[in-house]
């Protein structure tokens, strides 16, 4: 069922372009959803400009977490980034490890043991599975269902335990490391992550029959929030939300890193492009996670180093060149735009992450003749997460 | 410091202006006077009665309503505090959606100068006993972003603060510890931020106003 | 019938146990909603704390009178539409002011507190909650259709508007309720008490995720004490009209709070898996379901 | 990518091409020809997705450089277009037309870098900073800590220091 706009309330547009929304004339409103607003995903903010409950014009304003992260690596050695990184997205952080390590051994030349990659996809797959738990409860949570956020939440934290075992932290790991990851798996680690999926999995066919099968739910999102596939590389489009449009755009596929190639897996696609369906391709991906977990644990090595050796990191130097290295997060194309000039420091460091442009254009344009409830539920069902937006 | 910043313009939509209402009259907006009230905070007395007043501190302590806006990092270690594993619900602990049903003001993390101006306009409109918790090493003395050009490095220039709790991120366990010690500060009668915050309110407000350059907004609006 | 001074005191003393017995039943309400999400919840007294607290704050702002009187307005719907129903049919002490008045009275002070909250929230000047309002009343309206068709299959069903009366007709056994004489009317009623519950999925009034939180946006302190008094009083208020009408009403406190504690848990129940549904769509829903339902209750009578 | 790169230098006067990998490559291309060469590239080769827009402000040679990193999804590539522009006063073209998404990239390059881009919607309205006067903060002269000590009062009893420095004065303390 596609979403038929109606146009009929639409206000006429100035010769520039802009909307001729004149405020005194008591027929439109202006409404901030955000920054204090329980529902906007994270500290951001849309200037909703409605008409009736109609929406007839939304402005993305972000910034508010914004650290300039970029210029404070600038000022730091490649050691002194590690730690930093992981902080620019908070709910899945382990892609900008994995980024920022993988671009400066790229251009260090450093070769990264082959135990090491199967760790770091353990890691990357582990962390996907915690920012999808997140998102579903967030969906449902938009709706009004707040009993799916307990579930999910209540599973996230035992996924947040394994990492816990594994790296000493609940939220921010730092286990990758540029040269390797940090430590092997502790003992006894295989047996208690399979009773975390299996709990995951059981939770999953709870939300399933309590979410995906709800006559509420599906009459809230079926038809909302549709994005045409033609569109989807003009705004740049990646991840769950382009493979519910029925693209099958996956970077762990087209352009695989560490042992994707190794592993047996499909791209989750959807055809209907709407919030139900972008909801349902994650539920899905998230279960190919728990399938891949299974399979790196059933074919890693067990032993061998999982560090290269690097230079003394004081002095460390990378040679002039620039790189780019992209991976497959939840919400789809992670990339690390690194520059280096030769001297101990990055010369420029670039985050593009997927939300930055999901947020901002795509959101603008899907907002626009949408209800004011729907807002919440399709601003998430974009799975954006405001700290990679602004950084 | 030599403040050596030029004023901003002002924003269109703060400027004078005449509008004409859909019922034909014509009435001339000043949105910094008609639509904030601009009136310093005064210092709230405690009851007259010391029981009373006992009375009211131990009902605060038991029902901190928190107020949700996840300012920063912080806010992802918010949610599993609601949640079956923590469940803060059974200290009393709420979220509640606008600050002015609130009493507790979370800072999750750290506040980037265009969120603090937010955060400093929700404070202002909670209602008089409140109190703040600043979380994390970053509203301490700045953490990982001791440097940054867009993030302030302490909190109580510009808050008063009651509660800090360090880490970088805290673990749940953290915070509720943290609520703990705050709930002990409110029953013997020392959180007083709000008192505070009014009595040296042109101090706190210099502060602000030399970090957030496009100052737009009275100087107190609740 | 001359009018007894006595009766005041006992109406005090009936909207004192129904205002406890309503803090303790919503925050066991709300501990079987976290039971679901595998929560303890709130500690039964919390709402009390809450209460105490919100009269402690130091400051209260006011946006003018009618502001002021919103939440007074609202309480007076829950406290008059308890008065004007027997709480305990048969007890001397607890039939309150109900020997005057019947259920069309009734029916206006279901709706007398909305109306009250609509002017007051409406002065508050605060968008969200001008919006969480005018989503109110025209879900409440849209509710309030099938239960008044309910009403009327009650009412001519006994021939009568008193609810006394009606109460009086269906003792004498379980198979005497309204219940089961007429589960045309029941059904149409339970509906609307679905959407009048300000639970899922009927709660796109005060949906936080919207409209945070609707139209108390802007109520804090005593204002906002005085609306959690009446949010406990207001649904036991009319769970008792409820109860009266169509599951035979109470003759004992014990079988009074048993009776309403189910009927509560009927809402909490469905509301705690549901999302919500969107104004409109809930005002289709209405129309479409429990409308008809309350034709037919009329016709079959 | 060297075929692709011989068919464009057919057409274009491009530098010289830099493989990082073999499904990654930079070139760098003349500013009065970017445009036309983004637009061959969407239509004719096949790269649609416009994975990024960044600056890198080279502060010791006086220019900027931007860029335009273009994917070609079907044949799982990726080609960075560099183009250098004059420091001061930057300038450039706007290409809001060819990605809606490239506007966000191109406010967030006024605002962080300086660097104009007449014509691009909202392009003069804060992003993320609000009420910025100082110099573009990614600038290469903006110095962070010296800003952000001058204006948000540091917690006294913190300090920071290079850490080979510190390390050497750690480690041998006794050599100067």
């Amino acid at each position: 069922m596609l979403y038929q706009p109606d146009r009929s309330q639409y206000p006429s547009r100035k010769p520039d372009g802009s909307l001729d929304i004149d405020l005194s004339s008591g027929k439109y409103l202006k409404l901030w959803q955000g920054p204090q607003h329980p529902g906007i995903t994270g500290n951001m903010s849309v200037e909703l400009t409605v008409c009736g409950d109609e929406v007839v014009e939304g402005k993305t304003h972000v910034g508010y977490l914004h650290r300039g992260f970029e210029k404070l690596m600038e000022r730091r050695t490649f050691i002194q980034c590690f730690p930093i990184v992981c902080r620019i997205c908070v709910p899945e952080p382990d892609f900008n490890e994995y980024c920022y390590a993988a671009a400066v051994e790229e251009l260090a030349g450093l070769e990264v043991p082959e135990r090491a990659h199967w760790i770091r996809t353990l890691i990357l797959e582990m962390g996907r599975i915690n920012s999808y738990l997140m998102y579903l409860g967030g969906q449902a949570g938009a709706l009004g269902q707040g009993v799916i956020g307990q579930w999910t939440t209540y599973v996230r934290d035992l996924m947040l335990d394994r990492f816990e075992e594994l790296s000493g932290a609940r939220i921010y790991h730092m286990f990758i490391m540029p040269g390797g990851v940090r430590d092997g798996l502790p003992d006894g680690f295989d047996q208690r992550m399979e009773e975390t999926l299996r709990e995951i999995e059981s939770t999953l066919a709870d939300v399933k029959d309590v979410m995906f099968n709800n006559a509420v739910f599906k009459k809230r999102t079926v038809g909302l929030g549709y994005i045409d596939p033609a569109i989807v590389d003009q705004y740049g489009v990646t991840g769950p939300t382009a493979r519910a449009a029925g693209i099958a755009k996956d970077v762990r596929r087209d352009q695989p890193y560490l042992v994707y190639p190794e592993l047996d897996f499909e791209p989750v696609v959807g055809q209907d492009s709407d919030v139900f369906t972008r909801a349902d391709v994650r539920r899905r991906d998230l279960l190919m996670s728990v399938d891949l977990i299974r399979q790196i644990l059933a074919r890693m090595p067990r032993s061998g180093a999982v560090m290269a050796p690097l230079p003394n990191v004081l002095h460390w130097k990378i040679p002039f060149g620039e790189t780019y290295i992209r991976g497959e997060c939840s919400r789809g194309e992670y990339g690390y735009y690194l520059v280096t000039d030769g001297s101990g420091y990055p010369r420029r460091v670039n985050v593009r992450g997927p939300s930055y442009t999901h947020a901002m254009a795509l959101l603008e344009r899907l907002i626009v003749n949408c209800n004011i409830s729907d807002v919440a539920a399709l601003m998430v069902s974009l799975h954006t997460y405001p700290p990679e937006i602004e950084r | 410091m030599k403040d050596d910043f030029p004023t901003p313009p002002v924003r269109d939509e703060l400027k004078k202006r005449v509008v004409e209402t859909p019922d034909g009259q014509t009435i001339e907006i000043d949105p910094l006077r008609d639509y904030y009230c601009q009136s310093a905070p005064t210092v709230m007395p405690a009851a007259y009665s010391k029981i009373v007043e006992g009375l009211f501190n131990w009902a605060r302590a038991e029902s901190l309503w928190i107020l949700g806006f996840g300012t920063g990092c912080g806010a992802i270690e918010m949610r599993p505090l609601m949640t079956p594993r923590f469940d803060a619900y059974r200290y009393g602990i709420q979220w509640r959606p606008t600050p002015r049903q609130s009493n507790l003001f979370v800072i999750s993390g750290y506040l980037s100068v265009k969120t603090l101006k937010r955060v400093i306009r929700s404070y202002e409109q909670m209602p008089n006993p409140k109190y703040v918790v600043g979380l994390g090493s970053c509203t301490i003395n700045g953490g990982m972003y001791f440097d940054s050009y867009n993030t302030i490095t302490r909190l109580d220039q510009y808050l008063p603060v009651d509660v800090y709790i360090a880490g970088c991120m805290p673990r749940p366990e953290a915070l509720l510890a943290g609520f703990e010690e705050l709930k002990r500060i409110i029953r013997a009668g020392k959180a007083e931020g709000a008192n505070q915050y009014a009595e040296q309110f042109d101090w706190y407000k210099a502060n602000q106003k030399r970090v957030i350059h496009d100052w737009d907004m009275p100087d107190y609006n609740w | 019938m001359s009018f007894e001074w006595i009766k005041i005191p006992y109406a005090l003393l009936t909207l004192f146990i129904v205002a406890n017995y309503g803090f303790l039943l919503t925050a066991v309400m709300a501990k079987i909603a976290a039971r679901v999400g595998r929560r303890h919840g709130i500690p039964v007294w919390q709402n009390y704390v809450d209460l105490i607290k919100n009269y402690g704050l130091r400051s209260s702002i006011t946006h003018g009178v009618m502001f002021y009187l919103g939440p007074v307005f609202r309480l007076t719907g829950g406290v008059g539409l308890l008065m004007f129903v027997p709480t305990i049919y048969g007890s001397e002490m607890f039939s309150n002011m109900s020997f005057a008045g019947d259920l069309i009275l009734a029916l206006y002070f279901v709706f007398f507190g909305s109306l009250g909250m609509a002017l007051g929230a409406g002065e508050s000047g605060h968008p969200h909650s001008a919006i969480g309002v005018t989503r109110g009343l025209s879900q409440v309206t849209a509710a309030e259709l099938p239960f008044a068709l309910a009403v009327y299959a009650v009412a001519v069903q006994y021939q009568t508007l008193s609810v006394t009366e009606i109460v009086a007709a269906q003792q004498g056994g379980i198979l005497h309720w309204t219940l089961f004489t007429n589960p045309l009317a029941v059904a149409a009623a339970m509906l609307s008490f679905l959407g009048s519950m300000m639970r899922p999925p009927f709660d796109v009034v005060l949906a936080p995720q919207e409209i945070p939180i609707g139209p108390p946006t802007e109520y804090h302190s005593s204002y906002l004490a005085l609306m959690q008094t009446n949010r406990a009083i207001f649904p036991i208020a009319k769970i008792v009209i409820y109860m009266n009408l169509f599951f035979g009403g109470a003759a004992s406190w014990p079988v009074f709070f048993l009776k309403v504690f189910l009927i509560y848990l009927v809402s909490v129940i469905v509301g705690v898996v549901f999302p919500r549904f969107r104004v409109e769509q809930s005002i289709r829903w209405f129309l479409i379901w429990a409308v008809p339902l309350g034709v037919a209750a009329i016709l079959l009578v | 990518m060297r075929d692709l790169y011989d068919r464009l230098t057919m057409a274009f006067p491009l530098g010289e091409l830099t493989e990082q990998r073999p499904d990654l490559a930079f070139v760098t291309v003349p500013r009065e020809q970017l445009r036309s060469l983004l637009l061959h590239l969407r239509d004719q080769e096949g790269f649609t997705h416009l994975v990024l827009l960044t600056a890198v402000d080279w502060l010791e040679e006086g220019h900027f450089q931007l860029t335009y990193l273009m994917n070609n999804r079907r044949a799982c590539r990726d080609l960075g277009v560099r183009v250098m522009l004059a420091r001061d006063p930057a300038s450039m073209e706007s290409i809001h037309d060819l990605w809606p998404t490239a506007a966000t990239y191109q406010r967030e390059l006024r605002e962080m870098f300086g660097i104009d881009f007449p014509g691009s919607p909202r392009v003069d309205e804060d992003f993320i900073l609000e009420g910025w006067i100082r110099t573009p903060p990614y600038r290469r002269d903006f110095d962070t800590l010296k800003f952000s000590d001058e204006v948000f009062a540091p917690r006294p009893g913190r300090a920071s220091s290079d850490p080979a420095e510190f390390m050497k004065q750690q480690l041998y303390p006794d050599k100067t």
